[in-house]
């Protein structure tokens, strides 16, 4: 951005070196949980958690994926995997268009009380989960939706909507509003502006709307393990059940590669989506 | 950009486009009202009554409360949250703003240092928990390794210590959101035009005033929204505690998440949970409604 | 009835009123500005006109149909946005042809017009480039091109030339005039710059405080102001408005204005300069207006004026440029200025004769601000 | 109705080969036994009953020893969506049985003469307001004091038998530079010392008094100080990074000869058969000091939810199979525990499961099992975690045993309600 920072060498080698080591405080976790993961068990216990394998293996990971055992039948995490995306990805899509939908409207389209409404809507972050989980089984019940997927995808649209409302309602709050009036007065209806104007300009915000989203209901437990079923219990859940034992052995290298496994859809979103970070969406429309 | 919220489109009138905006709001505005609200009240009313193991409608007054002003934990939890948030939300913003801006610096590996900074986000704290309690842990973690290498008089055992213990968590708990919010105001830099800060380039700002005059204050709805993930994080707090550790050493890092999740579920003192989770809606409504107020009052004009 | 007439209408935001009742037409090829400081409700109208903003109250018709429920697109207007409003997300060829796209305009026929405003507005070589890769005035043309495939029956202007620079501008400017003799559409133009209004407009509204100050030709608004406020904003340099004193003196009324050093200077104001009742006046404070260019040296005055009248006074600063040269006095207790020719001979600190063409000067109410004569 | 459906349930053990009468229904089972050993010991339940036409669905979720299964049932039964059957510990069986959310089992208890197999102290739990709610599985035994045999020998140490000689043998395992107890800093393993300490130095009768009665005056004795106190010797015992470790950390710890002792249930023995050693041998097993001739225990239960009439059917045929002897014994030579009815052969299990099994018989005998109060069968979780709450915080401060003793004693109170 600053043509002073460009042109200054050293200040570009403090730029990397500071970006650098911060990569080494975020990545540290990751190598911990790596280098572990391709240890047998017995050198993990056996002491040097943090030391690289004398004898390199890639049981665990296969163990993880289709061996381990989660409930009765070793499975590994694999069968489960389809469970959370059927989970996921309507769960995703419904709240964040939802939430762009929400926040065009409290933007553009503002009206008497439409800012209290935004702060009524907000609130909703902030509800402990603890509290809706069972006044929500109910409903569920009540509804005819409990133990099933759909079931899950309407629990995080509920839960997940205030925020995505308020990243789209943030990032429209900028966006500039003559581009909504140009396309009023080309003959454009509200659904079209949304469509053909707003949204294709709303990459930088929908990659992190996304990513809380995806990142949160992917790896929430609670509702995943309430509101389930024997035959819709999300990724999450298998996986705690390949980690957690309170009298069992516990395999901590087919734990950190189960760990990765289970994170590799989040981590592919955030690779693909990353790429809509692109710069200078806007630059060109907005009044300087 | 002065007028960006002036009330633009109050334009299209007749028929349905007139109510069109406020249709499309409606279903979300239900949500809310059901199961935010519907739901508050309803644990408003289990704090009240003696709810055990499971909802219970008798009344019992204000009986959940004393007990919970009673009980050393609570306190021990209102206190940890108090440190734990205003450090966390004050390192995570800081810390997000500052990658955020040097990240915005036309960097050659940009794709690459912005997945790492994000990546802790997508791991589930179920496991990444076990990896940090590691390192944290002064036999095998960073302390020892410290000492391999010949640092012995290296001390690292926060974990271990009551009264330190609590920072630790603030430590895993930035590794884990402050690359989210760097995304976050990335995204808010990534919206401001670069016409204008090439204008106030022009005008002799340097790169310090740039950013302090002329782009932070364009970010302020960026920090809304970090500010709201961010309280909503350290209120929700959970998984980070339970997994690095588990309130211990004794109870000095419990939290209210951890506290009412304990006494709602696995100690069957429903009514307890529901106050608990009362008095933190109220500290949350303290805190946030005022925050908001002045900031979507303040966005009005 | 008009092409455009505006009937009392206002526009209030809750008990804040931004429009008072405003009374305008335009007939059909007008070329109409409505020219103000910020915040005067020239935007707002302007608007309005576009069914972008509601009519609180008051009627807004074009070909005497009533507007005020129609929605923008079916108005069959056009506008020019300031910022342009280019969709950044489109080419440029997908900014001019949403509109039409909207309007269900087949797509052989989109690609006509297109060809046509491209050749038009010279704008062929972008038209797959995206508006962020496009300059300031290539921005400007494709946001003309947008609204020109409208063949609307209005074109409206969002200060539209206020992005550019000075050169551009000029030459935007230009275009805009062409354009608008070659097409002849109606257009109602938003600008803050009172020489856009003066260069382009068939007829000018100033606006101010959220009324329409006054409406007129452009001749009319400069040399006949109805009260200080477009006296002050029309023109450049903007007209002297003095602290002065009437008198009656030998052959009628005179204007007494106070020198620096408490002398008076006093320039005759009679039947010659207007046709106004000053009789009983007396005495009377007024505030006298005098343009840069009819107060002048001696050569420079117009010759056919028949109210030439000299003083002498203190020379503040002399600014030489070039075709003319400007000079500060102190007259009545404010700056005035006077333009001189290139090669007039004021030196500052000294004394110099000045004319005073008093057949352009006028006085106002400085309680009122009105034009008293 | 009753006589139907024991007549179809007859019916179904008898042609179960023949599996055409059972429901097509399958029978869902909300449990928390997913690690390894454990897991794959169900599954010998679930081919069992797949023999018998039915289905198993499983619907297992782990963690905390059954923490997280107990809010996912919650939320099941509020939902009007309880599983067929739910692993519960005894007292968590108490307490849904209480609130009405169980069914009876009385009709497969008599046709297979449960009462005379299973032991009263479990039985007691299995049962409320005299019929069968649910059925046990096994039994463990938290009261185990696990030695690294070669640590010992190689210092000339004799094994504890007494708290007394424990806090000599440690003092001496310390003096050679071995951490005596390996221990991990969580509350459930401060209470699982606890309840050792207790028992050992009251004796069954008070541990009876003290903990499942909450009788203030035991509560408020001599001997809890005394108790507190050995507590308090015991902290001295263990390393200084003890806090918040895992207990298989802790067990590795004791396998590696850093440390002399542990103080853990039998599920140890996984951990220690897992990494090539014996239990009994290298790792020996012995009572918790003082506390030989009683016996602690935990049991696991199968919880029979209220469900239809035709899932009525597969439940029963589940609650059979699951206290069946064949599968008492297959289960619990895998899970590390003991059959939950006293009539099962416990020849092919290791020396401490043999131990245990002739352990278990005299305390029997000599009214010395009791329920573990760790392990949630002794005490409400209410009452259970408030008691945690003051030994885990005794055991990580410098708190006197007196103030610790009346912290305990308001702790009960406030909790029991």
């Amino acid at each position: 951005m600053s043509t002073a920072t460009r042109s200054n060498p050293w200040g570009r080698l403090a730029l990397y070196l500071v970006l650098g080591l911060f990569c080494i405080y975020y990545l540290t976790p990751l190598y911990v949980m790596l280098i572990n993961s391709f240890k047998p068990l017995g050198e993990i216990t056996s002491g040097g958690m943090v030391a690289l394998p004398q004898d390199w293996t890639s049981e665990p990971w296969q163990k993880a994926w289709s061996e381990a055992q989660v409930g009765v039948e070793a499975t590994g995490l694999r069968p489960y995997f389809i469970n959370s995306f059927l989970m996921v990805i309507p769960a995703v899509a419904i709240t964040t268009i939802l939430g762009a939908l929400n926040g065009y409207v409290l933007t553009k389209w503002s009206f008497r009380g439409s800012t209290l409404i935004f702060g009524f809507i907000l609130f909703g972050c902030f509800i402990p989960f603890q509290v809706v989980l069972i006044p929500m089984a109910r409903t569920l019940g009540l509804l005819g939706l409990a133990g099933s997927v759909p079931g899950l995808v309407f629990v995080h649209v509920v839960y997940g909507i205030s925020f995505s409302t308020l990243y789209f309602r943030n990032y429209y709050t900028s966006f500039p509003t003559e581009l909504v009036r140009a396309a009023q007065i080309d003959g454009a209806g509200f659904f079209t502006i949304f469509w053909r104007i707003m949204l294709p300009s709303s990459g930088p915000i929908a990659v992190v709307c996304v990513i809380w989203l995806f990142t949160n209901i992917w790896n929430d437990f609670l509702f995943g393990a309430s509101f389930s079923d024997f035959d819709s219990q999300p990724m999450t859940v298998a996986l705690n059940n390949l980690v957690q034992s309170s009298t069992g052995v516990k395999e901590y290298n087919v734990h950190f590669a189960g760990a990765i496994i289970a994170a590799l859809p989040t981590l592919l979103v955030y690779v693909v989506a990353g790429r809509f970070f692109v710069r200078g969406l806007m630059s060109g429309s907005v009044k300087g | 950009m002065p007028s960006s919220l002036h009330n633009p489109g109050k334009s299209i009138r007749g028929g349905v486009q007139d109510f069109l905006p406020r249709l499309v709001l409606s279903p979300t505005i239900a949500l809310t009202l059901v199961f935010t609200y519907g739901f508050i009240l309803f644990t408003t009313y289990l704090s009240f009554s003696n709810s055990g193991m499971l909802p219970s409608y008798d009344l019992v007054g204000w009986a959940n409360y004393t007990r919970l002003f009673k009980l050393r934990a609570w306190s021990i939890a209102t206190t940890n949250l108090l440190i734990f948030g205003v450090l966390y939300i004050g390192i995570c913003a800081v810390l997000g703003l500052l990658l955020a801006i040097l990240l915005d610096q036309r960097i050659r590996a940009e794709g690459f240092i912005r997945t790492v900074y994000l990546y802790p986000m997508a791991l589930s704290f179920i496991v990444t928990g076990v990896a940090w309690k590691w390192i944290l842990d002064p036999g095998i973690g960073l302390e020892a390794v410290m000492h391999d290498w010949g640092f012995t008089s290296f001390q690292f055992r926060w974990i271990k210590d009551r009264d330190m213990a609590i920072y630790t968590i603030v430590i895993a708990a930035v590794w884990q959101t402050s690359g989210f919010v760097m995304a976050t105001f990335l995204a808010g830099l990534r919206g401001i035009d670069r016409e204008m800060l090439h204008a106030a380039e022009v005008d002799g700002a340097s790169t310090f005033a740039l950013y302090r005059r002329i782009v932070i204050p364009q970010l302020r709805p960026a920090f809304l929204s970090a500010f709201v993930v961010l309280a909503h994080m350290a209120i929700k707090s959970y998984d980070l505690v339970i997994a690095l550790t588990n309130g211990g050493p004794g109870i000095s890092t419990e939290m209210p998440a951890t506290f009412m999740y304990s006494y709602t579920f696995t100690r069957n003192q429903m009514g307890v949970g529901a106050a608990s989770a009362e008095i933190m809606l109220l500290t949350i409504v303290a805190i946030i409604v005022p925050y908001l107020w002045s900031e979507l009052r303040g966005n009005k004009q | 009835m008009s092409f455009l007439d505006i009937e009392n209408a206002t526009k209030s935001y809750g008990a804040a009123r931004v429009l008072n009742e405003t009374n305008i037409s335009v007939e059909e090829g007008e070329f109409l500005v409505l020219v103000g400081p910020s915040g005067c409700g020239k935007s707002t109208l302007l608007n309005m006109i576009a069914g972008l903003e509601t009519v609180t109250s008051g009627e807004i018709r074009i070909r005497g149909k009533r507007m005020n429920e129609v929605k923008p697109a079916e108005r069959n207007i056009a506008m020019v946005f300031q910022s342009y409003a280019l969709y950044p997300n489109m080419t440029v060829r997908g900014n001019i042809s949403f509109g039409m796209e909207m309007q269900g305009v087949p797509k052989p026929e989109r690609e006509k017009k297109i060809a046509e405003v491209a050749d038009l507005l010279q704008i062929k070589p972008f038209l797959d480039r995206k508006p962020g890769q496009l300059s300031g005035g290539q921005r400007q043309r494709v946001a003309m091109g947008r609204a020109l495939t409208r063949d609307p029956d209005l074109f409206l202007f969002d200060e539209p030339l206020s992005n550019l620079d000075a050169k551009l501008r000029v030459d935007m400017r230009t275009e805009i005039k062409k354009l608008h003799q070659k097409l002849g559409t109606t257009i109602v133009y938003v600008t803050h710059d009172q020489i856009e209004a003066l260069t382009l407009s068939t007829r000018i509204a100033v606006m101010f405080g959220g009324d329409v100050q006054q409406l007129g030709t452009p001749d009319e608004i400069y040399n006949n102001p109805v009260n200080m406020f477009v006296a002050g904003f029309m023109g450049s340099p903007s007209m002297n408005l003095l602290a002065a004193t009437l008198r009656q003196g030998a052959d009628g009324m005179e204007v007494e204005l106070a020198r620096p050093d408490a002398s008076k200077v006093r320039l005759p104001f009679s039947a010659a300069t207007t046709q106004a009742d000053l009789s009983d006046m007396d005495g009377r404070e007024v505030v006298f207006g005098i343009r840069p260019e009819a107060l002048t040296d001696s050569e420079g005055a117009t010759p056919a004026s028949q109210a030439i009248h000299y003083a002498d006074i203190l020379v503040d600063v002399v600014e030489p440029a070039g075709s003319d040269t400007f000079v500060t006095v102190t007259l009545g207790g404010k700056d005035a200025i006077g333009r001189l020719r290139a090669n007039a001979k004021a030196v500052a600190g000294k004394t110099f004769t000045f004319a005073f063409d008093m057949e352009k000067a006028m006085l106002f109410d400085p309680e009122t601000q009105q034009r008293i004569a | 109705m009753v006589h139907s459906r024991k007549a179809l349930y007859l019916a179904s053990v008898a042609f179960a080969a023949s599996a055409s009468l059972a429901s097509a229904e399958g029978v869902e089972v909300l449990h928390w036994w997913t690690s390894g050993g454990e897991a794959a010991a169900l599954n010998v339940l679930k081919e069992d009953l797949a023999g018998q036409g039915i289905g198993w669905e499983d619907m297992p979720v782990a963690g905390g020893g059954g923490e997280a299964a107990s809010t996912t049932l919650k939320a099941r039964v509020a939902s009007g969506n309880p599983p067929d059957a739910a692993q519960l510990l005894g007292m968590a069986l108490q307490e849904w049985a209480a609130e009405g959310s169980l069914g009876n089992l009385n009709a497969v208890a008599e046709a297979n003469d449960w009462d005379s197999v299973v032991p009263a102290s479990l039985k007691a739990l299995a049962t409320y307001e005299g019929n069968w709610v649910g059925v046990p599985v096994n039994i463990h035994r938290p009261n185990w004091l696990w030695i690294n045999a070669e640590v010992f020998e190689a210092n000339d140490l004799t094994p504890p038998t007494t708290w007394d000689e424990f806090n000599t043998v440690a003092a001496q395992l310390q003096d050679l530079g071995i951490t005596p107890l390996a221990h991990g800093g969580q509350p459930w393993q401060d209470a699982t010392i606890f309840d050792d300490v207790v028992l050992g130095m009251g004796g069954a009768d008070f541990y009876r008094d003290a903990i499942h009665n909450l009788d203030p005056e035991a509560l408020g004795s001599d001997t809890m100080v005394a108790v507190f106190d050995q507590m308090r010797t015991i902290r001295g015992f263990v390393d200084e990074n003890f806090s918040g470790r895992d207990w298989n950390l802790a067990t590795a710890m004791l396998m590696d000869g850093e440390a002399g002792m542990q103080l853990m249930g039998d599920w140890a023995k996984g951990e220690i058969t897992r990494a090539g050693l014996t239990p009994g041998k290298d790792i020996l097993c012995v009572p918790a000091p003082s506390t030989t001739g009683s016996y602690l225990f935990i049991s696991d239960y199968f919880a029979a939810f209220n469900v239809s009439e035709d899932e009525k059917a597969s439940q029963e045929a589940l609650a059979a199979s699951i206290l069946a002897p064949g599968f008492q014994e297959a289960f619990n030579l895998v899970k590390g525990s003991i059959p939950a009815r006293t009539d099962v052969s416990v020849g092919e299990f290791d020396a401490c499961g043999q131990r245990a099994a002739a352990d278990l018989k005299e305390a029997q005998e000599n009214n010395t099992l009791v329920g573990s109060l760790a392990h949630g069968t002794a005490q409400t979780s209410a009452v259970q975690r408030a008691i945690f709450d003051v030994v885990t915080e005794h055991f990580n401060s410098d708190m006197s045993s007196e103030d610790a003793v009346e912290e305990l004693q308001i702790a009960v109170e406030s909790a029991s309600y």
